[in-house]
């Protein structure tokens, strides 16, 4: 029928394969993937795996094998190089298969549809801003650089997880004109624990040469780097200052501004999109235009979305600043709003 | 012929053989005598290659075995009876055979016919040879052992301790076995604690004494001084302590049961047991002779029936009642095999005093030293691990460690298998003065001499029922035999 | 060791409780009876029996190798890095080295007496440690014109994979080792009673070497077997092995002392377990409730076990009773 | 003829017997302090900044999660029932019954005692399976499997953040420079050990690993004393969960991954018997220290993370060979 912008699935299913939603992330993720098949009346099917590949690959083989077939296969692989068997599997059968959460890798264009959901690489450039935003920030407050640019530690998620090295090279690629001078680049996992422990160990051998600025994949390390300074004695937002890509779960942490900035990488708004994505696709004559588009990261409303996807489709991660003042920095949270959402909704889950 | 040439063997600190040398002759039976710990088990597990000697060597026929590993010594013809039962009882009998077999593929098909004959050599026609051995009771167990043994058609056969846990008529049939064996000219090596088989079937006697070769005859100038002077290097006055004529009637029975019966007491049991009392329960294996003793204790469930303690009733929980237990295998659950010495002793007590509270460990170590005296257990063992000691201080330490916290009835399940005539004597003379303290003794024994010689009352057990009960003084040593074996005195 | 397993109470329960699976299973779940699901399920019950033969192999001499997981990633990973020069000469490198480091594992055990358990979590750590070091920011990848190879394996033919086969064919071959040769047998006498073996004049040393030798290879085949399915093997990859492997065995009915258990036993564990997550899979049940429905039918297992334990024993004491029970037990 | 007899044992020369064994005593005590030694003096040659009192706390600090758990489990350990894998889900389950009845508005101390109590249940349950013959590796395994399934499924995946954090002090805060989790890991050490070595129960726990037949026929009640291990260690894991949510102000479910694992290697580099029966508690927690001293040291070294793992499986499988192998000697 004629695209009337209206978003109609007859309740036919669209499965999506993807690691488990023991990680909160993801549970969020589902929530709004749950809302936007919803809202475009489709039947959401959602098979996890405990992020183990292999497992995955004995699913998704299930899955195609079966005769009742899915309008569209979502596929979020636990490892995206090692998935990439499975995914040549599931566009062998005629059912479209998009791609979400993971950038698909160039060995894969041709089989996916389109691609939804983050950048790493874009996340990595809005930490590289926030990062020059802190530099700014810290020599307006008078703060002594402890070297040419500034010393910086790297806190990145966990060996062999591509999105923290995407986010790493877009860092540097956006700090490359301003470079800050690296003293350790360490894997801090995804949460307050792990880079609580990761930066106290780092800090007894890197503290003589001063530690200006740290950047973390998430607030998750950051929030626990944040707490291993100060039990050595340095003030953040003072003597440091901390900056991450994307918010996860945890604001403490800029709500007393000892994280001087952050990202909005909505878990809810992903999950919602990349379904909306699937939904557009059909809606639009099973098209999608060249080229990538970054979803625009209107304040008061959800933008409409009334034109076919396009091969690429990346969320928001607007920039959020809170700086170092802890009087102002509760507010300076307030005031953000995306698509009509508060940071609130978008971070806390 | 076997040569044993100048064999040693250090564990560790312990010299547990020492330059042994003796020869075996072919076509007869030589015992290999000695107490608790002399190394004879030690100088079997070198012939069965299970450990490699510091020194020394063995030939047989002239020429070095090789015995670096077990498949070694069973390929140069020389096959073992441990002391420790070894069939294993995940398997079925004629599995057990195989793996003694020579061939890499195995014939299960053949198996039971081949298996078959040496079985019924034993007497155990009625076996199938597909029968899990768990099925099979602990001698019928030790039995399959040695048929498989005669299976590996050897030259040298060496069993250690065969008979230890056998009755009287399984002995028998061990005894053919190796007659038989003996008349086709093998060469057997055979150790035992039970003297009187000396004159039954061996022909020669080597004596062990803490590792070294004590003495060397032949039966026929044997007497059992001199075995014994051989084996303790002293002469044993007497093995059994003289007892004590009581005058006037006994106090109140300390332990009653009345109409008991149990898993594997068929028939209900009335008995009761008094201060001061040496009771015995004898039996074969299996005919249930432990169940008094189990049933008392609380280790089996009564089916029917009371146990009372003194006035007071119902089951034993051992330690509140004063009721102490020895299983007949110390070695599973008789001590604390890798703690010290002390606090196997100690654990008794300890366990009465509940689990909430202090200790102090010092003063623990301190309060088992008496016991440790009284058990004659050397200062320099009791921080030792258990381990380190020999069969008959380790029986020392399962029975001592109860007279820590004083018991009023004592359990003792086989309290002298696979124990020296010296350690026995000790024993012996200690559980009697126990008794004359006033504590009740109940053991339960296969061995007849041990029964009539220091029980004072025996209960003749058959077929899980009490057939007969006495005062071993009205019984002769063949009356009891029949009475265990057929239950009753005249033969069926 | 129970030649006649039919009689076995245990295997009967087993068994019963797979029928009931299916049953419930083809009911409920739309699309679950047919063909290609059918040949999705034996290939993966065989991918996993694998592990869980080796896991037996362990279990049987009374041990456990826990590091089975590891051994897979980093034998998967070995397989694929040499795929550039040749497939299959990195698929026998792989194997060597597992085969190799299994005799170390054995060998130490028998030598020193350690705690297998414990060594093995030393290996589980160390081994997932070189699997990372081997794959330091990519995985090691099949390169994209062999792909034919995981397709070749995933191609079905009626309900069998060649994947399944492979599987099969191999699980089948060590079922028929353990019953029919005397290392077999002396397995299943070490599993039983180590002295008493010893006793026997079996040689541990080969045992437990064989033992683990054994699982370890498996446990590289199904690794590479799964990283050729999905043409690349990371250094995070194949933990699930562990949990899936345990899980087979003891929900197959092999018991943790030792001395029992056959690929029987493996199979259908395997396939009670592959049941459970494919109704996962094709249902679209979150994965909390297979966590949850695997904890407890181990749990369940494990209770059984011990339930017909102890009438076992019953009847052992009932049969301990009367002289006679030989004969009246056949 | 008592003397004669008693000095039979005697004459194969115990004098050297003693001596020998009491040298050996002496280096099998020293067995485990070899690699902390032997890595803090390699540390503190190559690295400025490693000696330093900070990062010596922060190494405490870092091992006072792992360790408190250790020490729990070591409780298992001894009493012969190897190891719980249940740990991390333990910990997991605490951390979100704490979190949850706070955020609803229950004071913190009842709070805390309910995650307590829960998390003793959860030990008891297990503990009674295992006592009753049930193998503790599976039943374990099995237990966490379930109950991770279970909480996430109650939890709906949320992750459960608490402002303001009450117990922030207990998680995160220091006494004298010294943080306090790092005090509560020292304290619970000590008092383990005394419990272990001086306490009724302590010497039962040890009896009833070192030949669980034995206790039981003496009188020591060892299904009620492995019950009881069982539920000790449940309460250092719970301990651990609620110190980590005070430290983090959250409560996450995949918050404890790869907790067992440390647990169990610390246990082992501790050098605890594995098969039960030999005393030592304090062993556990000096396990974990000597665990994140080794990644400490390898991290300053800039060692990369796939290395540390190597190295850290292979020093606990060596300190565990040794380990085994004077044991046998001494024998
Ligand atoms: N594995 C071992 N480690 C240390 N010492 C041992 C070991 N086995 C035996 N011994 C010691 O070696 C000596 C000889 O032991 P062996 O078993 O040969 O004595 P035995 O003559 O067989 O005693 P029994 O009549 O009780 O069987 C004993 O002192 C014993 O304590
Ligand atoms: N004290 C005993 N007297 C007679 N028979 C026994 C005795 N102990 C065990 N048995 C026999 O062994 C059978 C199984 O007992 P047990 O539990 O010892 O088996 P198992 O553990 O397989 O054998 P083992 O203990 O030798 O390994 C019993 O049914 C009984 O026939
Ligand atoms: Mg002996
Ligand atoms: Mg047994």
């Amino acid at each position: 029928q004629e695209p009337d912008g209206k978003l109609d699935g007859e309740g036919k299913e669209i499965v999506v394969l993807m690691p488990s939603r023991s990680n909160a992330y993801l549970a969020q993720w589902i929530r709004g993937a749950e809302k936007a098949a919803e809202e475009a009346n489709y039947k959401l099917t959602i098979i996890e795996n405990n992020f183990d590949q292999t497992e995955q690959d004995a699913q998704a083989q299930q899955r195609i094998n079966s005769p009742n077939q899915p309008v569209a296969y979502v596929w979020w692989p636990a490892d995206n190089q090692a998935g990439l068997a499975t995914l040549r599997r599931l566009s062998r059968t005629d059912v479209p298969v998009f791609q979400v959460n993971q950038a698909v890798r160039p060995e894969a264009e041709n089989m996916v549809v389109a691609y939804a959901g983050v950048d790493d690489v874009f996340n990595g450039q809005v930490g590289g801003k926030n990062a020059l935003a802190a530099r700014e920030a810290f020599l307006a407050q008078g703060g002594e650089l402890s070297s040419e640019g500034g010393n910086l530690v790297i806190l990145k998620f966990i060996p062999g997880y591509s999105a923290g090295d995407d986010r790493e090279r877009g860092f540097l690629e956006a700090t490359k004109d301003a470079p800050f001078n690296v003293v350790a680049s360490e894997y801090a996992g995804f949460d307050n624990a792990s880079g609580y422990k990761a930066m106290s160990q780092l800090i007894p051998s890197i503290r003589s040469g001063g530690i200006d600025f740290v950047y973390g994949g998430s607030d998750g390390p950051v929030t626990g780097a944040v707490q291993a300074l100060e039990e050595v004695g340095l003030v953040p937002g003072k003597d440091v200052l901390l900056f991450s890509a994307t918010c996860i779960a945890d604001i403490s942490a800029l709500e007393s501004a000892k994280e001087f900035a952050t990202g909005v990488q909505s878990a809810g708004l992903e999950g919602w999109f990349s379904i909306n994505v699937v939904a557009r696709y059909f809606e639009y004559g099973e098209t999608v235009e060249e080229g990538t588009f970054i979803a625009p990261d209107d304040a008061d409303a959800r933008p409409e979305f009334n034109s076919a996807p396009s091969k690429i489709n990346i969320i928001p991660n607007p920039q959020v600043v809170v700086g170092t003042d802890p009087a102002t920095a509760k507010d300076k949270l307030a005031e953000f709003k995306l698509w009509g959402e508060t940071f609130q909704d978008h971070c806390v889950y | 012929m076997l040569e044993i040439e100048n064999l040693s063997k250090a564990y560790g600190p312990v010299q547990a053989l020492s330059g042994v040398s003796f020869s075996a002759e072919r076509g007869r039976v030589t015992a290999l005598l000695g107490e608790n710990g002399a190394g004879k088990s030690t100088l079997v597990k070198v012939l069965s290659g299970l450990i490699s000697p510091s020194s020394g060597e063995v030939n047989l026929d002239g020429s070095p075995v090789d015995l670096s590993s077990p498949e070694r010594a069973l390929g140069s013809g020389i096959a073992v009876v441990q002391q420790e039962i070894s069939v294993l009882s995940n398997l079925t009998v004629a599995e057990n055979f195989l793996l003694a077999h020579s061939s890499r593929l195995l014939n299960r098909r053949r198996a039971a016919d081949w298996c078959k004959p040496y079985l019924e050599r034993l007497g155990l026609g009625r076996i199938p040879a597909n029968a899990p051995v768990s099925d099979l009771t602990i001698g019928e167990r030790q039995l399959v052992e040695i048929a498989r043994m005669l299976a590996q058609d050897a030259e040298v056969l060496v069993l250690d301790e065969p008979t230890a846990a056998l009755a009287d008529h399984d002995i028998e049939l061990v005894h053919e076995a190796v007659r038989r064996l003996a008349s086709e000219n093998k060469i057997i090596l055979y150790i035992t604690h039970r003297l009187n088989e000396l004159e039954e079937i061996c022909d020669d006697v080597v004596v062990l004494r803490n590792g070294q070769l004590a003495d060397r005859f032949e039966t026929q100038d044997a007497s059992i001084n001199r075995v014994v002077h051989a084996m303790i290097g002293r002469e044993l006055e007497e093995l059994y302590p003289p007892r004590v004529e009581y005058s006037g009637q006994r106090p109140e029975p300390i332990v009653r049961l009345e109409g008991v019966t149990t898993d594997d007491l068929v028939q209900p049991l009335s008995i009761s047991v008094c201060p001061g009392e040496v009771v015995a329960t004898c039996g074969q294996l299996g005919s249930g002779l432990v169940e008094p003793l189990r049933a008392i204790s609380g280790i089996s469930e009564t089916r029917s029936g009371k146990v009372y303690f003194g006035s007071a009733n119902g089951k034993a929980r051992s330690v509140i009642d004063g009721v102490a237990y020895c299983s007949e295998d110390r070695q599973h659950d008789g001590f604390f095999n890798n703690r010290p010495v002390w606090e196997s002793l100690s654990a008794p007590a300890l366990a009465a005093t509940g689990i909430w509270g202090f200790v102090s460990p010092q003063r623990m170590r301190k309060s088992v030293d008496g016991i440790a005296e009284r058990m004659t257990i050397l200062p320099a063992y009791r921080d030792r691990q258990v381990s380190a000691l020999s069969g008959g201080n380790a029986q020392k330490v399962s029975i001592g460690k109860w007279l820590s916290n004083d018991p009023k009835v004592l359990l003792l399940e086989e309290p002298t298998r696979g124990v020296d005539i010296g350690a026995r004597a000790e024993i012996y003379a200690l559980l009697r003065s126990l008794a004359e303290e006033g504590m009740a003794v109940l053991f339960a024994s296969s061995d007849l001499d041990e029964v009539l010689g220091f029980g004072e009352r025996v209960l003749i057990f058959h077929g899980n029922r009490m057939v007969h009960e006495a005062p071993t003084g009205e019984l002769s040593r063949d009356t009891l035999a029949t009475w265990i074996t057929h239950g009753g005195l005249e033969s069926r | 060791m129970n030649a006649n397993f039919l009689k076995d109470a245990n295997f009967q329960v087993r068994l019963a409780i797979g029928v009931l699976l299916v049953l419930g299973l083809s009911a409920t779940i739309p699309g679950f009876v047919s063909v290609p699901n059918a040949g999705s399920i034996i290939e993966n019950v065989g991918l996993i029996g694998l592990i869980g033969t080796g896991i037996m192999l362990t279990m049987v001499v009374g041990q456990l190798d826990l590091a089975v997981a590891s051994v897979a990633a980093v034998a998967a990973i070995i397989a694929l890095s040499l795929a550039g020069v040749s497939i299959a000469l990195g698929i026998v490198i792989a194997l060597a080295v597992a085969g190799v480091y299994g005799c170390a594992v054995g060998y130490i055990i028998d030598r020193t007496g350690v705690n297998s358990l414990v060594l093995t979590v030393c290996m589980l750590i160390g081994l997932r440690g070189l699997a990372l070091m081997m794959t330091p920011d990519r995985p090691a990848i099949l390169p994209f014109e062999m792909f034919w190879i995981s397709d070749a394996l995933v191609a079905q033919w009626g309900p069998l994979t060649l994947l399944g086969v492979i599987c099969l064919v191999i699980i089948g071959i060590v079922g028929l080792a353990m019953r029919q040769t005397r290392l077999g047998l002396s397995m299943y006498a070490v599993g039983g009673n180590v002295e008493r073996a010893r006793g026997s004049g079996i040689s541990t040393r080969r045992v437990y070497m064989a033992a683990f030798a054994g699982s370890a290879i498996l446990g590289a085949i199904a690794g590479i077997l799964a990283a050729l399915r999905s043409g690349s093997a990371s250094g995070l990859g194949f933990e699930s092995f562990l949990l899936a492997g345990i899980t087979v065995a003891v929900v197959g009915g092999i018991p943790l002392e030792g001395g029992r258990g056959t690929v029987i036993n493996v199979l259908l564990g395997a396939l009670i377990i592959r049941l459970i997550s494919s109704a996962v899979a094709l249902g679209g049940i979150p994965g909390s409730f297979e966590s949850i429905a695997v904890g407890g039918i181990l749990l369940a297992m494990l209770l059984l076990d011990y339930g017909l334990g102890r009438r076992r024993q019953a009847a052992a004491a009932g049969s301990r009773a009367d002289p006679g029970s030989i004969q009246t037990q056949q | 003829m008592a003397d004669l007899k008693a000095d039979s044992p005697a004459s194969y020369g115990q004098g050297g017997a003693d001596e020998k064994s009491a040298e050996r005593k002496w280096l099998r005590d020293l067995t485990p302090f070899i690699p902390i030694i032997a890595l803090g003096v390699l540390a503190a040659l190559t690295i400025d900044g490693f000696g330093t009192a900070p990062n010596l706390i922060a190494i405490v600090q870092a091992s006072a999660i792992t360790g408190i758990a250790a020490i729990g489990v070591a409780a298992i350990t001894i009493c012969g029932k190897f190891v719980s894998l249940s740990i991390e889900q333990q910990a997991v389950t605490s951390a979100y019954v704490f979190a949850a009845l706070y955020s609803a508005g229950t004071p913190v101390a009842l709070a805390m005692l309910a995650a307590l109590l829960v998390s003793a249940l959860l030990g008891l349950i297990q503990g009674y399976l295992v006592s009753r013959g049930l193998n503790p590796i599976v039943t374990t395994l099995a237990f966490g499997s379930a109950l991770f399934g279970a909480v996430v499924l109650l939890a709906d995946n949320r992750t459960i953040t608490l402002n303001p954090n009450p117990i922030a002090w207990l998680g995160g805060g220091t006494t004298f420079g010294v943080p306090n989790q790092a005090i509560i890991f020292l304290i619970l050490v000590a008092i383990g050990s005394f419990l272990l070595s001086r306490t009724k129960i302590g010497r039962q726990l040890v009896l009833t690993g070192a030949n669980p037949e034995a206790a039981e026929l003496v009188g020591i009640p060892t299904k009620r004393i492995v019950m009881i291990a069982f539920i000790v260690a449940a309460l250092a894991a719970a301990i651990v969960g609620i110190l980590v949510v005070g430290q983090v102000s959250q409560a996450k479910s995949d918050m404890f991954r790869g907790l067992t694992i440390d647990v169990v290697a610390a246990v082992l580099v501790g050098g605890i018997a594995i098969q039960g029966g030999e005393g030592q508690l304090w062993r556990a927690g000096y396990g974990a220290i000597v665990l994140t001293m080794l990644s400490n040291v390898m991290l300053l070294l800039g060692v990369d993370a796939g290395a540390r793992e190597l190295l850290k499986g292979l020093l606990a499988g060596a300190v565990l060979i040794f380990m085994t192998v004077l044991r046998n000697r001494s024998r």
